[in-house]
Formats: C-alpha cells, structure tokens, sequence
C-alpha cells in the first residue's frame, strides 16, 4: 500500500480512531480540544493523495474501494479546511458547556461521513459515508435542546432518511444492472447505460443527492437546520455537509445524460431564485445564509446540468471550483456571525464587517474576489444565452442577498451580557483565517488547476462582470428602505404545506388501528384463518387447472 | 353386496348420524355442563367408530384419554367454571358473524370431504411393511412396534411433552401455593356410595390396568391404555377422600414422572453400544428391552394423567408439623 | 438418501441433551436445575456450531435414521444449511437469554426451591428442545410433536409471572396455535393418505397437483402461518409477548416464531409441487407486505414500550413471507440470493428482537413502567440498554453495516432484478416506518429525566442497573448488527442442501 | 379392504362442527370443548386412511394408528393445559371468555 | 356348538334388546329423577346381562367369556354407584333413621 493509500484511509479513518479512543477517560475529557486535528489527515490526503491509485481492500469479497480524483480532491481539501476551522472554533464556543462533550461525539461520526463521502469509490461504502453524514447530523442540530431546535432536527432526520431511502433503491437499481459481482462505482456507471431502469435510476440519485444538496423543492430542512444548529454546527452545515449531495451528483451522473443535464439545469435556477426570493424576506443572519446557500447550491446544479447537456469538457473540475469556493466563503461568514454576536464596536466593524462585506460582494462576482474567479471557472457551462442571462440576473440576486445579510448582521446588537463574555481569541483566527482562505487560495489554486490564468479573468470584460454587483447593491438600498412591506415567509417556507400532510398521516395511522383492532378480534381472526386456506386452496387449484 | 355388507354399510351410517348428533348437540347445548355430558357421549359413540375401522388399540385410547380422562377435566372445570352468563351472551358474536363462520366452516369441511374422497383408493400406505417388520422384533402387535421401534422418537417427545405439561400446569399457581398438594381437597368419606366404590374398584382397575400395558406388544393394548386406567383408580380413590395428592416438591413423584422417558433415552443411548444407533434394539433383546420402557412409560403416564387431572396446587404447603 | 452420514450422531446428541437435561432438571429441582441448564445450554451452543461445521464442511446435508430404520417407515434427523443456521441462531440467543435469566430467575437464597426460578429453567430446557426437534426433524408427524411441544413450553414461559392480565393474552395465543397445530396435522393426514410418506426427503419432486395434495398444503400453510402470527392472524401476538418476562418474550420472539418458518420452508421448497407454489407465493407475500406496513404503522402509534416491540415482531416477520415469491421466481441465481435474504432476516431479527425485548425488560424495571411518553432519564439509568435497544433498531431498520440491511439490500435486489419492484417498496416503506417508532423510543429515553419524579433518575436502581444483563443485551444487539459485517461469500452454509442449488 | 367412506366424511363434518364451534362459542370451555372435537375429526380422516392402506389380509395401516395414540396423547394434554389457564383465568379475572370485547388494555403490562 | 345354543343365545340377546328399549322408554317417559334412575340401573342392567348371557356360545374361550362377564358386574358396579350418588344430590342426604 503506497503512502497516498494509506493517507485515504486515514483521511476519514483519523475522526473514528479519535472516536474510538473515547473509550478511555483520558482522550475523552480533553476532546473538544482535538476536533480540530480531526480533519487534517484529510487535508494531506487532499494536498498528496490527489489521482494516486485506488486503494481496494479484501479485493476476493468485500471489495472495498478507496480512490481520489481531481475535482474530488479540491473539495475534499476545501471541506477539511472548513471542518478544521469549524473544529477550533467548536473548542473555543462550546468551552465547558454540559453538552459539549456529547456534541464533540456527534461532531466526529459526522466528519468521518462528511470526508468519507469524498474518497469512497463502491457503492455500499460511499452509502454508508452518505449515511454517516446525514443521519448524525440530527446530534449537531438538536443539541441546544431547544423545542425549535428538536423540530429542526426531526424534519432534517425524516428527509434525511426520505434521502436514504431513495438512494437505496438506486443503488439496488445500479447493482442489479452490474453484470458481476463488483460493485465499484465506475462499473457501475459503465452498466448503467443499457440496464432497463436507467431514467429511474438517475432520477432516485438525482431526488438523494437534490434532497442533501437542497433543490427547491426538498430544500425545505435546510433553511430550518441551520439557524437552529449551534454556530460552528451551521458553518459545517452549510458549508461542507451540503457538498455530498454535489459530489454524489458529480460522481454518480453518467456522461452522457444529456437529458438529465436540462432538467438540472432548470432545477438549479429555480432553486438559485427561490433562495434569493425567500432570503430577502428574512431577518436572522444565519436564515439569511442558510437561503444563501440553497441559492448558491442551486447555481452549481445548474452549471453541472448545463455542463452535462452541452458536454463541455472540464465541467467536473470547474463545479468542483465553484462548490470549493463556496465551502470556504459560507463557511467563514457563518463563523462571522458567531464572532460578530460577541464582539462590539470599532473592533467589530474592522475585525468584522469589512471582510464579510468583502466576502458578501464575491458571491456577487464582485472582480478581484474568489467569487468572481468561481464564476469564471464556471463561465463555459454557464458562457451565453439564456442561461448566461440567468447566472447574472442570479449573480445580481446573490449580491442583494448579501449585503441584506450584511446589514443584517450589522444590526445584531451584541447582548451585554453574553455566556461568552471574553472573545476567546481562538473563535476570531478561525473567522479571520477562513476568511483568507477563501480570498487568497481561489488565486492560488486557478491556475494549477488547469483554469486558467487568474489575472487575465481579472483584466477582461469588468462591466460584464460589474453591472451585477451594482444593480444587487441598487436593489439592496431599495430593501433597505421598502423592505418591511415584503411578505413575512416562515423559516421553512413550504413546510407550512406539510403541515396538512402530518394531519392526513395521523388520519391513515388511525384508521390501519382501528383496522388491526377489529382484525383482533377472536371471531374475525379465527374467519380470516379459514378464508386464507381456501384462497390458497383456490389459487393453487386454479393454477394446477 | 351381501347382506352383511349392506348390514354393516347401515350400521356405520347410523353410528356415523349418531355421532354428529352428539357433536352436534355438544355445540348447540343451552349451558356447558350438557354440553361436556354430549362430549362424554359423542367420545364413546367414536370409540365405536374406531372399532368399526378396525383399529382397537386407537378405541381403547379413544375410550380411555379423550373420553375418559378429558371428560373428567372437563367436567370438574365446568363445575368450578360457573357463571359468566352474561359475559358470555355480551361476547358471543351477532348473526351475521354466526352465519358467516358457518360458511367458512362448512366450505373448508366440504374441501376437505372432497380431498379425502379423491385420496387414491387402495392407499399406498406401510401396511404390509410394518406387519412384516413386526413379527421379528418378537412384537404381536404392529401398532406397539410402530410406536416403540419405527417411529420411537414421536413416542419419546411425547412422553416428554406429558412432563413438562404437568410441571407447566404447577406453575400456574401463585408462588405461596408451591410445595403444596396439587389439586382440590376431598372431604374423607367413610361410608356411602363412592366409599364402597373407591375400595371396591382400583384392585379390580390396578389388575385390569397392568394386564393391558403387558399385553400391549402382542395384542391391542398398551402403556397409554393402562396408564390411565392405573390413573383413573387413583382419582376415584381421591375424589372420596381416602388418599391424598402428594406434594408438588415430593422427590418420588417428580421420579415417577420422569422414569418412562428417563428410562427409554437411556435404552437408546445404550443402543449406540449395544445395536447400530440410537433408538435401536439388538434382535435378541429387543423384547425384553421393550417391555422395560413399557413398564416405567406406563408408571409414568398413570402419574402424570392423574397430576394433570388433579391440576394445579390449590393450597400452600403445610407447615411441616 | 443415505440413511445415516457420518457427521449424524451429532444430530441425535442436539436433540436428546436438552431433553435428558430437562428430565434430570425436573427431578433435581432448585439451584440445580439452573446449574444444570446453563451446562446444558452451553454444551448446545457447542454442539450447534459441530453441526454447522459438518455441515459447511460437507456441503451436503448431514441426514441419521432413528434407530436403525430408514424413512419411509422409520424416523430421519436431518440437517441442512438452513438447519444448521438456525439451530447455532436458536443456541446462541438461548445461551444469551439464560445468562440474563441468572439475575431475573435465581432461586431465593432462603427457598430450596421457587416456582418461578425452578419452572423457568426447566421451561426454557424444554424449549431449547423443542426447537432441536423442530429444526432436525426430516418427518412432518414429527415436526407436528415438535410444534405441540414448542407451543407448551412458550406458552408456560409467558405463564410465569401469573399477571392477571396474562392468562387471558396466554389462553387466546394457546388456542389460536392448538388451531394451527390441527390443521398442520390435517395437512399430514391429506400427505400421508396421498403419499404414504411423511418424511420429507421422499416427498421432495414427488407431490403431484392434486386436489388432497394442493388442500394439504394450504392447510398446513395457513396452520403455520396462523403459529407465526402472520398480519391477519397476530390477535394472540402483542398481549402474549408483551405480557411475557423479558427473558420470555426475547426468546418468544426470537425462535419460536422462527421454527414454524422453517417448517413452512420445508414445506414450499421441498414438499409442494413447484407450479402450484409459485402461483400461491404472491398471495403469502402480499400478506406479508401487509403485516410491514400495518405492523409498523400500529407500532408506531403504541403507548407502551413493550407492546411497540411485539408489534414490531408482526411487521417484521413480514419480511420472511416476502422472501415465497422472490426466491421461486425461476432464476436461479436470484432465487438463491433471495433464499439467503430470507434466512438472514430471520437470524438477524432473531437476534435483534431478542435484544430489544431484553433491553424493553430492562428499561422498564429501571423506570418502573414501560409508558413511552415517560421514557425520559432512561439513557442515564440503564445506558447500554439504550444503546443496545438502538443498535438492535438500526439492524431492524436496515441501515448499514447491520445483517438487517445486507438481508433486506439481498431481498431488495433480487425483487428489483425479477421485475417485482412493488416487494422493493414495500421492504423501503418497511424500513422508513421502523426507523419512525425506533426513534420514537431512543428520542424518549435520551431525554432529560422529568424533573416531577425525581428519584427515578439517579437513585441507586437494584437489579436493572447491574451491569450484567444489560451487557447480554448489547452482546445481542452487536451480534445482529455484526451479521452484516460478514462477507456474503461465508454465507455459502445457507445454500447447503437447498433444492435447485447447485451441486 | 375399502371401508365405506362414510367415516371420511364424518371426518370431515366433525372437522367442519369443530372449527365453527371453536370460532363462535364465547365460553372458554365451549371452545375448548370444540377444539375435541375437531382433534377427534382429524383422527378420525387418519383412522380412515390407516383402513384404507391396509392389506386384505393383515388388517389396517398401523403408522397411522400409532400416530392418532401420539395425537391423542398431546391433544390430551393441550387440553389439560388450557383448562388450567381457563381457570386460574376465571379465578383471578372472574372471566369466562378470552374476548377484549371489554376494551381492556392488551397485555400490556406496568413494572416487568 | 349345536344351532339350539345359537337359537337360544339369539333369543336372549333379542330379549336383552327388548330391556333396553324399555329402559329407554322409562327415561324419556318417566316424570322426576328418581324414578328415572330406576329405569336406567334396572332395566338397562338387566339388558346387559341377557345380552352377555345370549354372546357367551359365540365366545372363542372360556377366557373372553370371564372377561365378558368382568364388563358385565363392573358395570352394574358403577351403574349402582352413580344411581345412589345422583339420588342423594337430588334428594339430599339419608335422613337420620
């Protein structure tokens, strides 16, 4: 097993030794410190391990395959950052809370899904990693212990397991149509054109991974998670738990789904408006973001969709781009948040509102930030026509979104007496060091990546890059001055449909009851004994005949 | 058909209609103690039945265990079991239920008259195989070689199932109850009727008992039949009060109980050494052998029918005085 | 058929030591009796896995003539993959059901003797029996001996606390299953009238589809069914194993549910004539499907703990009826992916199930009721039972690596490679609707203790918080969820003697 | 030797009294009463198979027979079984039926 | 064993019958207990015994005709038994003489 092998393994093999080495007293009473080592395996195996050989474990039966690539790798390095930071910060919000210890276990079963999802390259692992990403998630979201935050978590966990489901039978789907016994995801795709059940197939993967990603119309958790989720919680959240929707849709869609393309293409600009529309109307900062992130989720569908009906070559590597920057960027502004609600004053205004600010107008494609190198990357999928149309009008809706969030977040008066009194300098090098990390390494990765040249993105055509930025910020101050006339949408905007469905579940619960407690009556049952003799009788006979 | 037959052919008939009449009456009786009365009838009308099918030893059985015994049961929980009128009227379901049942019932009976009338004629039954394997084991009988040879291991579980039947029927009673007496006290009746009886009859029924257990491997009989017959003198003997149940923890009960099984898988263990397997007898001493467990099977099925007939203990022990 | 193998006094020693050891138990009484059974029970535990090795080893069904004589006149003991799994199954959760018993059931120290104690050592020899009886026997009269035996010896189990409400639950499961058992015994006599053979062996390829042929088989299908509580006929099942003690209940569940399918097996895959059981199998698992979602849909909506798991043991045997029409739809490599999914389920639930009713058991003595709304402050007061009762529930819900997900992903591929997608449905619905009452029970229990009844969260409990039974439970739990990680090639033992298999 | 089938079909008609008195009747003897009865029909279907397998000369088929003293024996003690209960049922509840047509919790049970 | 003794065992037999009908008849006809249990123990008791008289020429041994007439006293045995035991639960019990 070559050095990259075993970097793989540990990249998410790392969060369960610490898991395991709970155990014992030691490790575990210091564990909210380490968190932060957690991911850092993975970062190296992200640096290292990039196109190294797979790793395939008890190749006779199990068939367990490690395997990194390109596009997966960025993320992956990309998210492991984001985990790292988020871990630090873990450290320092959580301190000597009661639940800390119990949230540092959820924290690490989660991380280990989150990287797993990356380097898993059969199907039963990467379901297994997918399974270990969301359904632990609920341990993250509820542990305020707040009835919010309990609701929260049950509705993530339903459509977590909704997801689960989906991906189950395709899964099942896809192994049926492997002729052998293999079941690693490239055979799999490679069968996957000429099996009878492909349409179905693609459209199970495409309703899991949409549902984890956040498409419009099984968005509905995310925007209720997030700003129930403690701080560095949402930050992962956000930022890298989301991604494994979008690499089980850069890994499981075959090439040539040209169809399938269209569809995503659509699905992700109506989730990219969706999430501009409904953010506006919010006023929490982290809601803000959280319909931010359905937004932006909803661009790099889109780009992946277009990329796959025009098959334009490098889409893998340029959606990987797009997805990595966002990791980054969410994830710094949501730790902002956290910072910006223990800081006050000038320091605030410094140390805090300038580089969300900045970081705000990137998502806008504002030239010179990371934002507008992403957009960059993904200008060929998403280069021309009406789709070209669309990515700006949404760059110019991402940008109002921002500065609304960043008015919002200006607005959050910094409680006097907060359970946090003293900023612990660890929260504000994490805030400070992911907001870096998301302005400098787009620059410095665009060029090995094969992008192309960074600075030339930055010298061509600024006012096609400009007028978005300056038509959001046009629009903002308009919000800004007419915004309480907007209609109030509750957090989880078409939850409130479901509410209904609830009642008509109660209804058919009641009504299998009543069914089963008539069926259990002694004269019934004994009834029923005799009619399944002669239906069996009858068919039998019947068949004989 | 000779006149015999046709004889014979009317005689079944009217047994058979006197028989579902009895069944018949057993279900439509206005209160539970007539119906066990119809049930005790109805058991000695199929104990005729089974002569006339020409299988005695299953007409003794029939006789002794599903009539005699059961009846007994039976009859001593109807008259412990009274009241619940109006419970059961309240649970008895309405008419269409009755009539729906009755449906069923009747199509799965008509099925199943259908399927026994379309099973082969001349049945290709182990007739002939089972008599002719009998006669060199040195058994009379083929349904006792049947029993304690070819299929010797239904013989053993049931056996055993009669134990812990009667250890599951102690372990209905409360936990003070245990150590006690199993069943209800009967007064000491020194005089009267059932006092002449019960000395009059178990020497008659002791003799009569054994005679058919050892006669059981040549001629219709056996350690069922006698058990109970051994069993029955016991309960007439108790049920006047001249002897007492022995005690739940009694060691030499709980032996009696477990001697026939007990006896019959060592007798099979030992045939790993002395024969080709378990369950096997030596040609030469295979009579012998049998008549052994015939013995200690017959003791133990008289102990365990007349504990099951005496029921659970109904009184916590007495203190040893 | 050889009459004898070599491997087959391994057979005869299976079945006749739990017997003389319930024999000498009954007569030796008291702390004996437990001392003996716990002996007698490990020794069983050894001797299944002798027998699952001679089998694996063999590959070829291990088959003894009782006494000398071969069928059709004598008895035959056999033993295939499917026995020889079920038999190690039944060993080990019995084993694991005994050692929690030690605490639950341990003879007084003032007393020579209890009822309780006494009575259930000796019952639960007598069912371990049973079983023996039921998973080797190869002659159907004799499997019906079996059953009788097995419905006594279950029914005197859950007898054994005399609760009031009891005996009314017991007397309507005994009646239901004496129901069951005659016409089982109908079906024997339509075979015998037929045949003149009850041994099953001979009767495999030789039933012809005639009408006594076709009503024995329905017959027999229905009694057992009828014995397994499937959807239509589970009235005795919830009171009965809800009422039961805990150690009851796990093994109720667990295995005496799991021998009346394995007689159902035999029926269909060696008895029946094939046209006729593949035209029937749909109609079993559609009531199959019926009992999952039905099942599921009732527990989830139970207001005690104890019931919720018994009504997850009617939804889940619904999963083994799924199995009928997937596994004799034709293809042979599919039908035998099918098979193995059949059997897994059952030996995954088998330990599951147990683990959960034992870890029900315990969290109810802990908090002194099994209310599910009041279930808070049990996470804190038997923690391994929670975690035990959560790891049985994913193996239940079929979530990865459990051996409930490898049996159901099994069942599932094999639905959806025969074109029978509806059964893939139902097994996903299945799924989803138990993780709902899985975690309507662990979110209860990891809540904070009411703070009303203070004494129940952190007073010093007695027997429950001892950390010995609750560690059985999790060792079950762990075993179910351990299923899964087993590779499938080492499942090759099911495959063993199975009609169709490949040589 | 072919017997007259009419003991098949009385067979089957005590078969078919049995179930529908076992499914009816409320009492719990009634039905245990009923529960003979239908052990008796089914023993009476293997006392005419056992007739009918035997050879001209040498009387009846004898495996049926030693089967219907093994079934005899175990409905036996099924029966003995369910008396029990049926009583220790009555004398704690004071029921004569298993019906929960009273609505009573099922089984459910408080401290284990 | 001449066709007189057959006649004759025939004739007793028939007689027997006829007793037995007569029992029948009484219980069915007769208006309290009591008087009923005269005719079940006499009349039917009686029967049997002409019965079992009018079988012994048939009997194969001396043997089976013991055991014939074992059936016969047990029977009158029990018949009396159960006739006192139900007189006295209907009547009540033997006044104090």
């Amino acid at each position: 097993m070559t050095g990259s092998q075993y970097l793989l393994l540990a990249s998410f093999g790392a969060p369960l030794g610490l898991l395991i080495a709970c155990l014992w007293e030691a490790p575990r009473r210091r564990l909210p410190g380490l968190l932060w080592l957690a991911p850092l395996p993975a970062l190296a195996a992200a640096l290292l391990a990039a196109d190294g050989p797979p790793l395939v474990l008890d190749p006779a039966r199990l068939r367990f395959t490690l395997a990194l690539d390109a596009p997966s790798a960025l993320l992956l390095g990309a998210v492991a950052l984001l985990w790292s930071a988020a871990g630090a910060y873990a450290h320092g919000y959580l301190g000597g809370k009661p639940g800390a210890r119990r949230f540092a276990l959820w924290w690490l079963v989660t991380l280990s899904g989150s990287l797993g999802v990356f380097v898993a390259a059969d199907l039963v692992s990467f379901y297994l990693a997918f399974a270990l990403v969301s359904l632990p998630a609920f341990g993250l979201i509820v542990q305020d212990g707040t009835p919010r935050a309990r609701r929260a978590g049950e509705v993530t966990l339903l459509l977590a397991v909704l997801g689960e489901v989906a991906l189950l039978l395709g899964f099942a789907l896809l192994g049926d149509a492997v002729p052998g016994p293999s079941l690693a995801i490239a055979d799999a795709l490679a069968a996957l054109p000429d099996s009878p059940a492909r349409s179905m197939v693609v459209g199970l993967l495409v309703a899991g991974f949409g549902l984890k990603a956040g498409l419009v119309p099984l968005h509905v958790w995310l925007p209720l998670a997030h700003p129930a989720a403690p701080m560095p919680a949402s930050a992962v959240l956000s930022g890298a738990i989301v991604k494994a929707g979008i690499i089980g849709l850069l890994r499981f869609l075959p090439p040539d789904a040209a169809d399938w393309g269209g569809v995503l293409a659509g699905l992700g600009l109506a989730t990219a408006f969706w999430g501009v529309g409904c953010g506006i109307t919010q006023d929490n900062p982290k809601t803000v973001l959280a319909y931010s992130t359905v937004s932006q989720m909803g661009v790099t569908v889109a780009a992946l969709g277009m990329g796959l009906a025009l098959a334009v070559p490098g889409t893998a590597m340029a959606v990987a781009f797009y997805a990595a920057h966002h990791v980054l960027a969410k994830g710094a502004l949501f730790l902002a948040v956290g910072v910006g609600a223990v800081l006050g004053g000038a320091r605030r205004r410094t140390l805090v509102l300038l580089p969300a600010l900045v970081l705000a107008l990137g998502f806008g494609g504002m030239p010179g930030t990371g934002g507008a190198l992403a957009k960059a990357a993904v200008k060929p999928q998403l280069g021309d026509g009406l789709p070209g149309l669309l990515a700006a009008l949404s760059a110019m809706g991402s940008t109002l979104l921002m500065l609304h969030f960043t008015r919002r977040l200006a607005a959050v008066r910094p409680a006097a007496a907060r359970s946090v009194p003293i900023l612990a300098p660890v929260l504000l090098a994490a805030w400070l060091g992911m907001a870096a990390a998301a302005l400098l390494l787009p620059w410095a990765l665009y060029r090995p990546l094969g992008l192309g040249n960074p600075w030339d993105v930055l010298g061509k055509d600024l006012a096609m890059a400009l007028w978005p930025v300056l038509a959001g910020a046009l629009l903002a101050i308009a919000l800004a001055r007419w915004g309480g006339r907007l209609p109030r949408v509750p957090e989880g905007d078409l939850l409130v449909l479901t509410g209904r469905a609830g009642g008509l579940g109660e209804a058919i619960g009641a009504a299998v009851a009543r069914l089963e407690a008539a069926l259990r009556a002694w004269p019934v049952a004994g009834m029923a004994l005799l009619a399944l003799i002669l239906a069996l009788f009858g068919t039998m006979l019947a068949a004989a005949r | 058909m000779t006149l015999d037959g046709v004889l014979a052919g009317v005689l079944d008939g009217l047994l058979a209609a006197l028989v579902l009449a009895a069944a018949g009456w057993t279900l439509a009786a206005p209160a539970a103690f007539p119906a066990t009365i119809g049930f005790v009838g109805f058991g000695l009308l199929l104990t005729l039945a089974w002569v006339r099918l020409g299988a005695p030893d299953v007409a003794l059985t029939e006789a002794a265990i599903g009539t005699g015994a059961t009846g007994v049961i039976l009859l001593l929980a109807v008259v412990r079991l009274r009241g619940g009128e109006e419970e059961v009227s309240a649970a008895t379901p309405g008419r269409a239920l009755v009539l729906a049942a009755g449906l069923l019932a009747g199509a799965v009976g008509l099925a199943l008259a259908l399927a026994v009338l379309a099973l082969p004629d001349p049945a290709p039954g182990l007739a002939a195989e089972a008599a002719a394997r009998t006669a060199p084991l040195g058994l009379g009988n083929p349904v006792a070689a049947v029993l304690m040879v070819f299929r010797g291991l239904d013989t053993l579980l049931e056996s055993v199932v009669l134990v812990f039947t009667v250890l599951a029927v102690w372990s209905m009673a409360p936990d003070r109850h245990w150590g006690g007496r199993p069943g209800p006290e009967f007064p000491r009746q020194d005089d009267g009727p059932l006092a002449l009886l019960a000395r009059l009859l178990p020497p008659v029924g002791l003799v009569i008992g054994i005679y058919i257990a050892w006669v059981g491997t040549d001629a219709p009989g056996g350690k069922f039949q006698g058990g109970t017959i051994l069993a029955a003198m016991w309960v007439v003997a108790w049920a006047a009060g001249l002897v007492q149940a022995p005690s739940v923890a009694d060691r030499r009960v709980r032996l009696m109980l477990v001697a026939g099984p007990l006896v019959f898988v060592l007798v099979g263990l030992a045939g790993f050494g002395i024969a080709d397997g378990f369950l096997a007898y030596p040609p030469a001493l295979a009579k012998p052998l049998i008549l052994v467990i015939e013995a200690a099977m017959t003791l133990s099925v008289a102990a365990a029918l007349a504990l099951l007939i005496a029921g659970p203990p109904e009184h916590p022990p007495e203190r040893v005085t | 058929m050889s009459p004898a193998t070599p491997g087959g006094s391994l057979l005869v020693l299976a079945l006749i030591l739990p017997v003389a050891a319930m024999l000498v138990a009954f007569v030796l009484g008291g702390r004996a009796a437990e001392r003996l059974a716990l002996a007698a029970l490990g020794l069983g535990a050894l001797l299944a896995m002798l027998v699952a090795a001679a089998v694996y080893r063999a590959g070829a069904p291990l088959a003894y003539a009782v006494g000398g004589w071969a069928p059709p006149l004598g008895l035959a003991l056999r033993a295939d993959g499917v026995t020889a799994a079920m038999l190690l199954t039944a060993a080990l959760v019995l084993l694991a059901v005994a050692l929690f018993g030690r605490t639950g059931h341990a003879t007084p120290p003032g007393l020579a003797e209890a009822r309780a104690p006494f009575a259930f050592w000796c019952f639960l020899l007598a069912l371990s029996a049973a079983l023996a009886a039921a998973f080797l026997g190869g002659d159907l009269f004799n499997l019906f001996v079996a059953l009788e035996m097995l419905t006594f010896a279950a029914l005197a189990l859950a007898c054994l606390e005399g609760k009031p409400s009891q005996f009314r639950s017991e007397l309507r499961y005994l009646l239901f299953a004496l129901i069951g058992s005659v016409l089982y015994l109908l079906g024997t006599v339509l075979l015998y009238g037929g045949y003149g053979t009850l041994d099953i062996a001979l009767l495999a390829g030789r039933a012809r589809a005639d009408a006594p042929t076709l009503l024995a088989a329905a017959l027999m299908t229905a009694g057992l069914a009828a014995k397994m509580a499937l959807f239509p006929l589970h009235l005795w099942l919830p009171p009965a194993h809800a009422g039961a003690p805990p150690a009851a209940s796990a093994v109720l569940s667990g295995l005496v549910v799991k021998a009346s399918f394995v007689l159902l097996l035999r029926l269909w895959f060696w008895v029946m004539p094939p046209l006729a059981a593949a035209a029937a199998a749909p109609l079993l698992a559609a009531l199959g499907a019926a009992a999952i979602l039905a099942g599921s849909l009732v527990a989830l909506r139970q207001a005690r703990l104890k019931l919720l798991v018994a009504y997850s043991t009617v939804a889940q045997i619904g999963y083994l009826f799924l199995m009928f029409p997937l596994a004799l739809a034709g293809d042979a490599e599919v039908a035998a992916r099918a098979w193995l999914g059949g059997i897994l389920q059952a030996s995954s639930h088998a330990f599951a199930k147990a683990a959960m009713f034992l870890a029900a058991g315990l969290i109810a003595g802990a908090l002194g009721h099994d209310r599910i709304a009041a279930l808070g402050g049990a996470g804190r007061a038997v923690p391994v039972c929670v975690v035990a009762f959560g790891l049985a529930g994913l193996s239940l819900m079929g979530i990865p690596p459990s051996g409930g997900f490898t049996a159901k992903w099994l069942l599932l591929t094999s639905a959806v490679a025969t074109g029978q997608w509806w059964w893939a449905l139902v097994i996903v619905g299945g799924g989803v609707l138990t993780g709902g009452y899985v975690y309507r029970v662990l979110a209860g229990s990891l809540t904070a203790p009411p703070v009303t009844d203070a004494p129940i969260g952190d007073a010093p409990l007695p027997a429950a918080a001892s950390r010995g039974p609750q560690l059985v439970a999790l060792a079950l739990a762990l075993v179910s969820v351990g299923l899964g990680l087993l590779p499938l090639a080492s499942f090759g033992l099911v495959q063993v003697g199975r009609l169709g298999a490949a040589p | 030797m072919s017997g007259a089938p009419i003991f098949g079909l009385t067979g089957a008609a005590l078969v078919g009294l049995g179930l529908f008195g076992l499914l009816v009747q409320a009492a719990v003897l009634r039905k245990i009463l009923a529960f003979n009865l239908l052990g008796a029909g089914v023993f009476l279907l293997f006392g005419v198979v056992a007739q009918r397998g035997g050879t001209a000369g040498g009387g009846a088929d004898a495996v049926p027979q030693a089967m219907v003293i093994t079934g005899l024996v175990v409905a036996f003690a099924a029966t003995a079984l369910a008396v029990v209960v049926a009583l220790r049922m009555h004398q704690i509840t004071g029921a004569a039926t298993i019906s929960e047509s009273d609505g009573a919790e099922p089984g459910g049970s408080d401290a284990a | 064993m001449s066709a007189v003794l057959a006649f004759l065992g025939l004739l007793a037999v028939a007689a027997g019958a006829g007793f037995f009908v007569a029992g029948t008849a009484g219980v069915i006809r007769f208006p309290d207990t009591p008087s009923r249990l005269h005719a079940l123990t006499k009349a039917d008791n009686l029967g049997l015994g002409l019965v079992v008289l009018g079988l012994l020429p048939f009997v194969p041994g001396w043997f089976f005709a013991l055991k014939l007439l074992l059936v016969w006293a047990l029977v009158l045995l029990s018949g009396a038994t159960a006739a006192q035991l139900i007189a006295e639960r209907v009547r009540g019990p033997e006044p104090p003489a």
